[in-house]
C-alpha cells in the first residue's frame, strides 16, 4: 500500500500538475481535489500547491482561504492530517491562520524567478525527514509576494520552538523577516515554503536538480511507517 | 443605494516598499518637502439599501476578515460623504 | 436617454440620404461606397462599424496582403505542415502523433500607451489565438525592442512592459521560454512588444475557425463586454455624429489573465469532451471579427442576438458591442445538444457563458437587436474581401549612401590593451549585456517541462514525459541589418533563430514572424516591406521551412521617422529526445573549444560598430542558407551523438560575445589563440553568419574533426576550455570576474 | 506636519478585476447586499509644513504625473481632516 496524497486546484492554481508530478515520482499516489467539494477523498496527507488562485487578488490566498475544500483541510490540519503549502499555498496556510505570520509583495516589488540556496533548519517536521538539519540544498523560487512576515513576538517563538523549516542563505530574494522561506505549526505537520520543491525533482528540466524530491519522499516514509 | 469605502493600510511598524519607492522618486521628479508615503487599499462597496449601525457593523466584520489581514493591516470603514451629498 | 431611431437594416433602406461618419471610422471614401455596393444599400450603423473595423489595416492587411502571398506560393513542401496561413495559427506535426500551434503578434503602440496592460493583453491575445487552435499552451515568448537605453523614457516602458508580461504570463502559468531586448533609438516613442505562444495538442485535436451545421448554437463565453478599445465606434453611439463620447470609451484594455487562465482550463475540459465545432477568439475587432469569421469560414450563415451579450456597461450600443475589443473572450459553435454540458463546464469553473445565437443554413450574417435586424450581410465580404492595395514602393534614394558608408574603413583597436577595453564596453553594453534583470521577472519554471530557457539559443520544452520528445523555439531580428539590406536583412533573421535552434540540438521545422515596420504609404517603408517579404519567402523556401502564420504591424513611426525595418522571425524546431540537448555554458574544464564555419571581415550593422563607434552603414554580414542547413545538420547530429557538450551560436557581438557568454554561464574559463589567417579583430567581432562555437569533450575530437570534415563543414580549434579568465593567447586576459561585472550590471544600472 | 491622502481608482468604465473578485467572493463568505466593488490604492503622504492651496496643487500634479495613471485611473487630493482633527 503506498500513500495518497491530495493536491488541491484552486481556480488558478498553477503549480498542482507539478505537484502531482512531484509525488508520483517519489512513488505516491497523486489525487486531484477540487477546491468546491469539502471532500478530502481520504487522502493521507495535502499539498496547496502555487500559483495565482483567484489572481492573487485581495491579498495571495486571501480568496481560496474560504473555500470549501479549506474547511476540510483546516479542520483536519488541526487534527495532525499533513498538510504541505507551497508558495501560494503557504499564502494560503497564513491567510487561514494555520500558519502564523503574512505574506507581502517582495520588498523590491518585482516577481523573481531564481535557483535559490536554503538551509533546512528543521528536519522533524512531516514533509523535512529525509533531509538533514544544517543541509544547504537549492530549489527554484518564483513569486510575487514572497516576504514573510511577523511581529518580533511571533518571531521569536517560532525560533525558540524551532520552527523555522527553511532559511534564504546567501541572498534573501523578498525582504523575508530573519530571511525566513518556511515554517511549520506547533505539531510539525503543516509545512509551508514559497519555493517550489516539486520544481527541483527531475534533472532534466527545470534548473536540473533534484533537491526538491525528499519532501515527496519523507511523507512518503512517514506515511507508509505510521 | 450608498457607498461605503473601507481604507485598508499596512500597519506602522510593516516596511511599506511601495511607499517608499514613491517617497524615493520624489526628489527626481523635484518634489520636496513630503517626509513620508504610505500605500495602502482603497474599497469602494456600493451597499443595497440603507447603510444603518447593523449594515455597517456588518461591514467592519467584513473588512475584520476579510478585506484586510489584521496581521499586518489597520482598516477604516465609512460612508462615503461625497457620493452622498452628491445624491 | 434620448436617441436617434435605432439604425435598422429597414431604417437604413428608408434613409439612404443620411450620411455615416465613415471617415472618422477610418474608411476611405472608396472603401465607403464598396460597402454600399455590396449591401445595394447604405450600411447601418452596426454593418459600418463591422465593415470599418474588418477593413482596418490591422485586421484587413490591405497593404501587406499582396507581398505576404509569397509564403504560399514559395512554401517549401513539408510534411511537417497540418494546418497553414490562414487559421488562427499554423500547426506543425512534430511526431508520436503530436501537433505543436506557435505564433508571434504585436502589441506595439497599446504598450507604449499603457505599458503594463498594453504588455499584459499582447500576452492574453496571443495566447487565445492558441487555445483556439484546440492546444494546450506550454510556453511563451517575447521579442522587444525599446528606445535608447538610457532615455529618460525607456524607463517608463521598459519596466511596464516586463512587469505586464510577467504579470500577465505567470498568472497564467505559461513558461516564458526566449524572447530579446534591443536598444536602439529608432524604438524611442515606437517600442515593439512582440509576443510569441506554442501550443500542444494530439493530432485528433486540431479545431479550427469555423461555424458549420445549421441550427448549431453560437456561445460567447469569458469576460463580460465593456466599452474597451472602441475608439470610433462610439461616434455611431452618439445622438449626433459629432456629440461622440471618447472619454467614456477607453483606448486601453485592462488584462484579467485570471479570467484567461479559467478560460484555458474550461476550453481545453471542453475540447477533451469532444464539445465543440468550431472555435475563435476574440481580439482585435471582438464580435464583428469572430462571428464574421466564423460564418464566412462555415458553410452556412448566423444569426446572433446581440442583447444575449453580457454586458459590464449596460449603456453601450449595439455598435459598440460588436466593436469592443474586451479581453479574455472566446466564442465556440455547439452542436444543440452538447450545449447543457459546455455550460456546465463554464460554470465548474466560474466562466460566463452565454447562447447569443446559431448557425443557420442561409448564407448570411443577421444581428438583431432589440427584436429589429440591425445587420444582414454576406460574412466573407466582410472577414475577407475587404480591400487590397497595391501600395506604391520604391528603394529609398539614401539607401546607396547608407551602403556605402562601409563600416569596415572604422578605425580598429590596435594594440591588446584597446582590444581589451573594447570587449569590456561591448559585453557591457546595453544590447549585449546580460538581460536577467529582465527575465527573472518571468516564471521559465511553471508547467516542469522546461528543458531550456533563456539565456539558451533557444527555448526548449518536453512533450512527452516517457518519449523524451520535446519542441524548440527561437526568436530573432535584426533591425540594423535590415536598415542596411531589407532582404539580406529577413534573411539574417531567419537564419539566426534557425541556427539556434539547431544550435540546442533541435531540428528547425517551421516559421512564424512578426513583420514590425513604418507606414505604408511612405513608399521607401513599402520598399523595405517588400524586399524584408520575399527575402523571408525566398530563404524559407530553400530551409525548408514553412512559414505558417504571423502578423505585420504597420505604422511604427513618429512623424516622418520611421522605426529600423524589424522582420521578427520565430524558428520552431523538435528534438526526439530532450536529454540530447545542448546548453550555452561551457561544462567541463579541458574541453576543447571550435570555432565552426568561416570568418570574413564584416561589420556593417556590426555591435561592434555601433557600440565603439556609433555607426551603421555598409552591408549586412552575407547570408548563405545553404551553409546554415549543413551547420545545423552537424549541430543536430553533435548532439544527438554525443559529441559537443556545449554549443553557441555566433551573432550580434560575433565570436567574443559567445565566448563570453559561455564562460560566465558556465563558470569556467577559456583560453583562445587566434587561428592562422585571421587577425584579433576580426577574429573576435567580424559578425560573420553561418557560425557557431563549441565545445568537444578530448576524447570525441577525432570522431568531431571527421564528421565535419566529411560533410564539409569548415572548422578551426580556437582553444581550450580553462580556468577563471578569458585569455586571447599574445593579445590580453580578462577574469571573468571582471567579465560578469561588466555584463551583468548594465541593466540593473540603467533600470533598477 | 499634515497628511494629505490621494484616492486613486480605475475609471468607471475600466475593467477592475480585482474588485470583481472580491464581490464574486462575498456571497461565499454570506455577505448579500452589495452590488459592486470597486479596489484602487491609497496614498497618505506626510507634508512638512503647512498644507497650503500651492502645496495641494503641486500634490496634485505629482498625483497626476505619477502616482494615477490617468489612461486608466482617476484621482482625488484631499487634508486628511482625521488626523488634522486628531491634533
Ligand atoms: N507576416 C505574416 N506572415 C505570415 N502570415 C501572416 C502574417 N501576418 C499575418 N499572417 C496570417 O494572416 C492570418 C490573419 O492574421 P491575424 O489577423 O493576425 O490573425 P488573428 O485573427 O488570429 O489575430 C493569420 O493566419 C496569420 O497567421
Ligand atoms: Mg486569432
Amino acid at each position: 500500500m503506498t500513500a495518497r496524497i491530495g493536491v488541491v486546484t484552486f481556480p488558478g492554481s498553477l503549480d498542482d500538475r507539478d505537484s502531482q508530478r512531484a509525488i508520483r515520482l517519489a512513488g505516491a499516489e497523486p489525487v486531484a481535489l477540487w477546491h468546491k467539494d469539502k471532500d478530502l477523498k481520504q487522502v493521507d496527507a495535502v499539498v496547496l500547491p502555487g500559483g495565482f488562485s483567484y489572481g492573487d487578488y485581495l491579498r495571495a490566498g486571501a480568496i481560496s482561504r474560504f473555500s470549501p475544500v479549506m474547511e476540510s483541510v483546516i479542520e483536519q490540519a488541526k487534527a495532525g492530517l499533513p498538510v504541505l503549502g507551497i508558495c501560494n499555498g503557504f499564502q494560503i496556510l497564513t491567510e487561514a491562520h494555520l500558519l502564523p505570520g503574512a505574506m507581502l509583495g517582495n520588498d523590491h516589488l518585482h516577481f523573481i524567478c531564481r535557483d535559490q540556496k536554503l538551509r533546512v533548519e528543521n528536519a522533524e517536521t512531516s514533509w523535512t525527514g529525509d533531509y538533514r538539519a544544517g543541509q544547504e540544498i537549492h530549489i527554484p523560487l518564483k513569486n510575487m509576494d514572497g516576504r514573510y512576515v511577523a511581529d518580533e513576538y511571533t518571531l521569536d517563538k517560532l525560533e525558540a520552538e524551532g520552527r523555522v523549516v527553511f532559511r534564504y542563505l546567501d541572498f534573501n530574494p523578498n525582504g523575508s523577516l530573519r530571511d525566513i522561506a518556511g515554517i511549520t505549526n506547533e505539531a510539525g505537520n503543516v509545512v509551508g515554503l514559497m519555493p517550489h520543491p516539486e520544481h527541483a525533482v527531475e534533472p532534466l528540466v527545470g534548473t536540473g536538480r533534484t533537491d526538491g524530491l525528499p519532501f515527496f519522499t519523507s511523507i512518503l516514509k512517514k506515511l507508509v511507517n505510521a | 443605494m450608498a457607498r461605503v469605502v473601507v481604507d485598508v493600510m499596512l500597519k506602522p511598524e510593516i516596511l511599506d516598499p511601495q511607499g517608499q519607492a514613491v517617497q524615493r522618486a520624489l526628489p527626481r521628479l523635484g518634489f520636496e518637502g513630503i517626509s513620508d508615503v504610505r500605500q495602502g487599499k482603497r474599497f469602494e462597496l456600493e451597499v443595497d439599501g440603507p447603510v444603518d449601525d447593523a449594515a455597517l457593523a456588518r461591514i467592519r466584520d467584513l473588512a475584520e476578515s476579510f478585506l484586510a489581514n489584521t496581521v499586518i493591516e489597520d482598516f477604516t470603514v465609512r460612508i462615503d460623504e461625497v457620493a452622498e451629498a452628491a445624491k | 436617454m434620448s436617441r436617434t431611431p435605432l439604425d435598422t437594416v429597414e431604417h437604413a433602406t428608408a434613409t439612404p440620404d443620411v450620411e455615416l461618419p465613415w471617415a472618422e471610422l477610418g474608411l476611405k471614401k472608396d472603401e465607403y461606397e464598396r460597402v454600399v455596393e455590396i449591401l445595394g444599400r447604405r450600411p447601418t450603423g452596426a454593418e459600418l462599424a463591422m465593415y470599418s473595423v474588418m477593413w482596418s489595416e490591422h485586421c484587413s492587411y490591405k497593404s501587406s496582403k499582396v507581398h505576404l502571398r509569397q509564403f504560399g506560393e514559395k512554401a517549401p513542401q513539408s510534411d511537417a505542415l497540418l494546418v497553414g496561413i490562414g487559421e488562427n495559427a499554423g500547426v506543425v506535426d512534430v511526431g508520436q502523433g503530436y501537433a505543436v500551434t506557435f505564433k508571434v503578434e504585436s502589441h506595439n503602440h497599446p504598450s507604449y500607451v499603457e505599458p503594463y496592460q498594453g504588455a499584459a493583453t499582447g500576452v492574453g491575445g496571443i495566447v487565445r489565438d492558441i487555445i483556439a487552435m484546440g492546444a494546450r499552451p506550454v510556453a511563451v515568448v517575447d521579442p522587444l525592442r525599446f528606445g535608447a537605453a538610457d532615455h529618460p523614457d525607456t524607463k517608463r516602458v521598459l519596466p511596464g512592459v516586463v512587469a505586464g508580461i510577467g504579470g500577465y504570463g505567470n498568472c497564467l502559468g505559461l513558461p516564458n521560454i526566449g524572447g530579446e531586448v534591443v536598444f536602439d533609438a529608432c524604438y524611442q516613442g515606437n517600442p515593439l512588444v512582440n509576443a510569441g505562444a506554442i501550443g500542444v495538442m494530439r493530432h485528433e485535436d486540431i479545431h479550427l475557425a469555423k461555424a458549420s451545421g445549421a441550427g448549431n448554437k453560437v456561445i460567447l463565453y469569458g469576460a463580460r463586454t465593456g466599452g474597451d478599445g472602441i475608439g470610433g465606434a462610439s461616434i455611431l453611439a452618439s445622438e449626433t455624429f459629432d456629440d461622440a463620447k471618447p472619454s467614456k470609451r477607453p483606448a486601453v484594455q485592462v488584462g484579467d489573465p485570471f479570467q484567461e487562465k479559467l478560460l484555458i482550463e474550461c476550453t481545453l475540459e471542453a475540447f477533451q469532451e469532444k464539445l465543440v465545432v468550431g472555435i475563435q477568439d476574440l481580439g482585435a475587432a471582438g464580435l464583428s471579427c469572430a462571428t464574421s469569421e466564423l460564418a464566412s469560414n462555415g458553410s452556412g450563415g448566423m444569426r446572433v442576438t446581440l442583447d444575449d451579450v453580457p454586458l459590464r456597461d449596460s449603456t453601450l450600443s449595439p455598435e459598440e458591442i460588436l466593436m469592443s475589443e474586451s479581453q479574455e473572450r472566446m466564442c465556440a459553435v455547439v452542436e444543440p445538444d452538447k450545449v447543457d454540458r459546455f455550460l456546465e463546464i463554464c460554470e465548474k469553473w466560474d466562466v460566463i457563458a452565454t447562447v447569443i445565437g446559431e448557425v443557420t443554413d442561409g448564407d448570411r450574417l443577421e444581428i438583431f437587436w432589440h427584436g429589429e435586424k440591425i445587420v444582414d450581410v454576406d460574412p466573407r465580404t466582410v472577414a475577407h474581401e475587404g480591400p487590397t492595395y497595391e501600395r506604391p514602393y520604391a528603394r529609398p534614394d539614401w539607401q546607396d549612401a547608407l551602403q556605402a558608408d562601409d563600416a569596415g574603413k572604422l578605425p580598429r583597436p590596435e594594440t591588446g590593451e584597446e582590444l581589451k577595453d573594447q570587449v569590456l564596453k561591448l559585453v557591457g553594453s546595453p544590447n549585449q549585456a546580460s538581460k536577467s534583470w529582465i527575465t527573472s521577472q518571468y516564471d521559465h519554471l511553471v508547467q516542469g517541462n522546461t528543458v531550456l530557457a533563456q539565456p539558451e539559443d533557444s527555448g526548449m520544452i518536453r512533450v512527452d514525459e516517457k518519449t523524451g520528445l520535446g519542441v524548440a523555439i527561437a526568436t530573432d531580428g535584426n533591425g540594423r541589418y535590415a536598415k542596411l539590406d531589407p532582404y539580406t536583412g529577413a534573411q539574417l533573421a531567419l537564419a539566426e533563430a534557425y541556427r539556434n535552434v539547431a544550435a540546442t540540438g533541435a531540428k528547425p521545422l517551421a516559421v512564424s514572424d512578426c513583420l514590425n515596420f513604418g507606414s505604408p504609404e511612405d513608399p521607401a517603408v513599402m520598399w523595405q516591406f517588400a524586399e524584408a517579404v520575399r527575402g523571408l519567402a525566398d530563404g524559407c523556401q530553400q530551409l525548408g521551412t514553412p512559414v505558417t502564420g504571423g502578423n505585420v504591424s504597420l505604422y511604427n513611426q513618429t512623424g516622418e521617422a520611421a522605426i529600423h525595418p524589424t522582420p521578427v522571425v520565430a524558428v520552431l524546431g523538435v528534438i526526439d529526445d530532450v536529454a540530447r540537448r545542448t546548453p550555452v555554458a561551457f561544462q567541463e574544464e579541458g574541453q576543447l573549444i571550435y570555432l565552426l564555419g568561416d570568418t570574413r571581415e564584416e561589420f556593417g550593422g556590426s555591435a561592434w560598430s555601433q557600440v565603439i563607434h556609433d555607426h551603421l552603414g555598409g552591408l549586412p554580414p552575407a547570408v548563405d542558407l545553404e551553409r546554415e542547413r549543413l551547420l545545423a545538420e552537424i549541430l543536430i547530429s553533435a548532439s544527438r551523438d554525443g559529441m559537443i557538450d556545449s554549443a553557441h551560436d555566433l551573432s550580434d557581438g560575433g565570436l567574443v560575445q559567445a565566448v563570453v557568454e559561455s564562460a560566465l554561464l558556465g563558470g569556467k574559463g577559456a583560453r583562445l589563440v587566434v587561428p592562422d589567417g585571421l587577425d584579433a579583430f576580426t577574429f573576435l567581432f567580424s559578425e560573420s553568419a553561418g557560425r557557431a562555437v563549441v565545445a568537444v569533450p578530448r576524447s570525441e575530437e577525432v570522431r568531431f574533426n571527421d564528421m565535419c570534415g566529411a560533410r564539409g563543414l569548415p572548422v578551426t580549434r580556437i582553444g581550450v576550455v580553462d580556468g577563471d579568465a578569458l585569455e586571447v593567447q599574445g593579445e590580453f586576459t580578462l577574469s571573468l570576474e571582471e567579465l560578469r561585472k561588466a555584463h551583468e550590471e548594465t541593466i540593473p544600472a540603467l533600470l533598477a
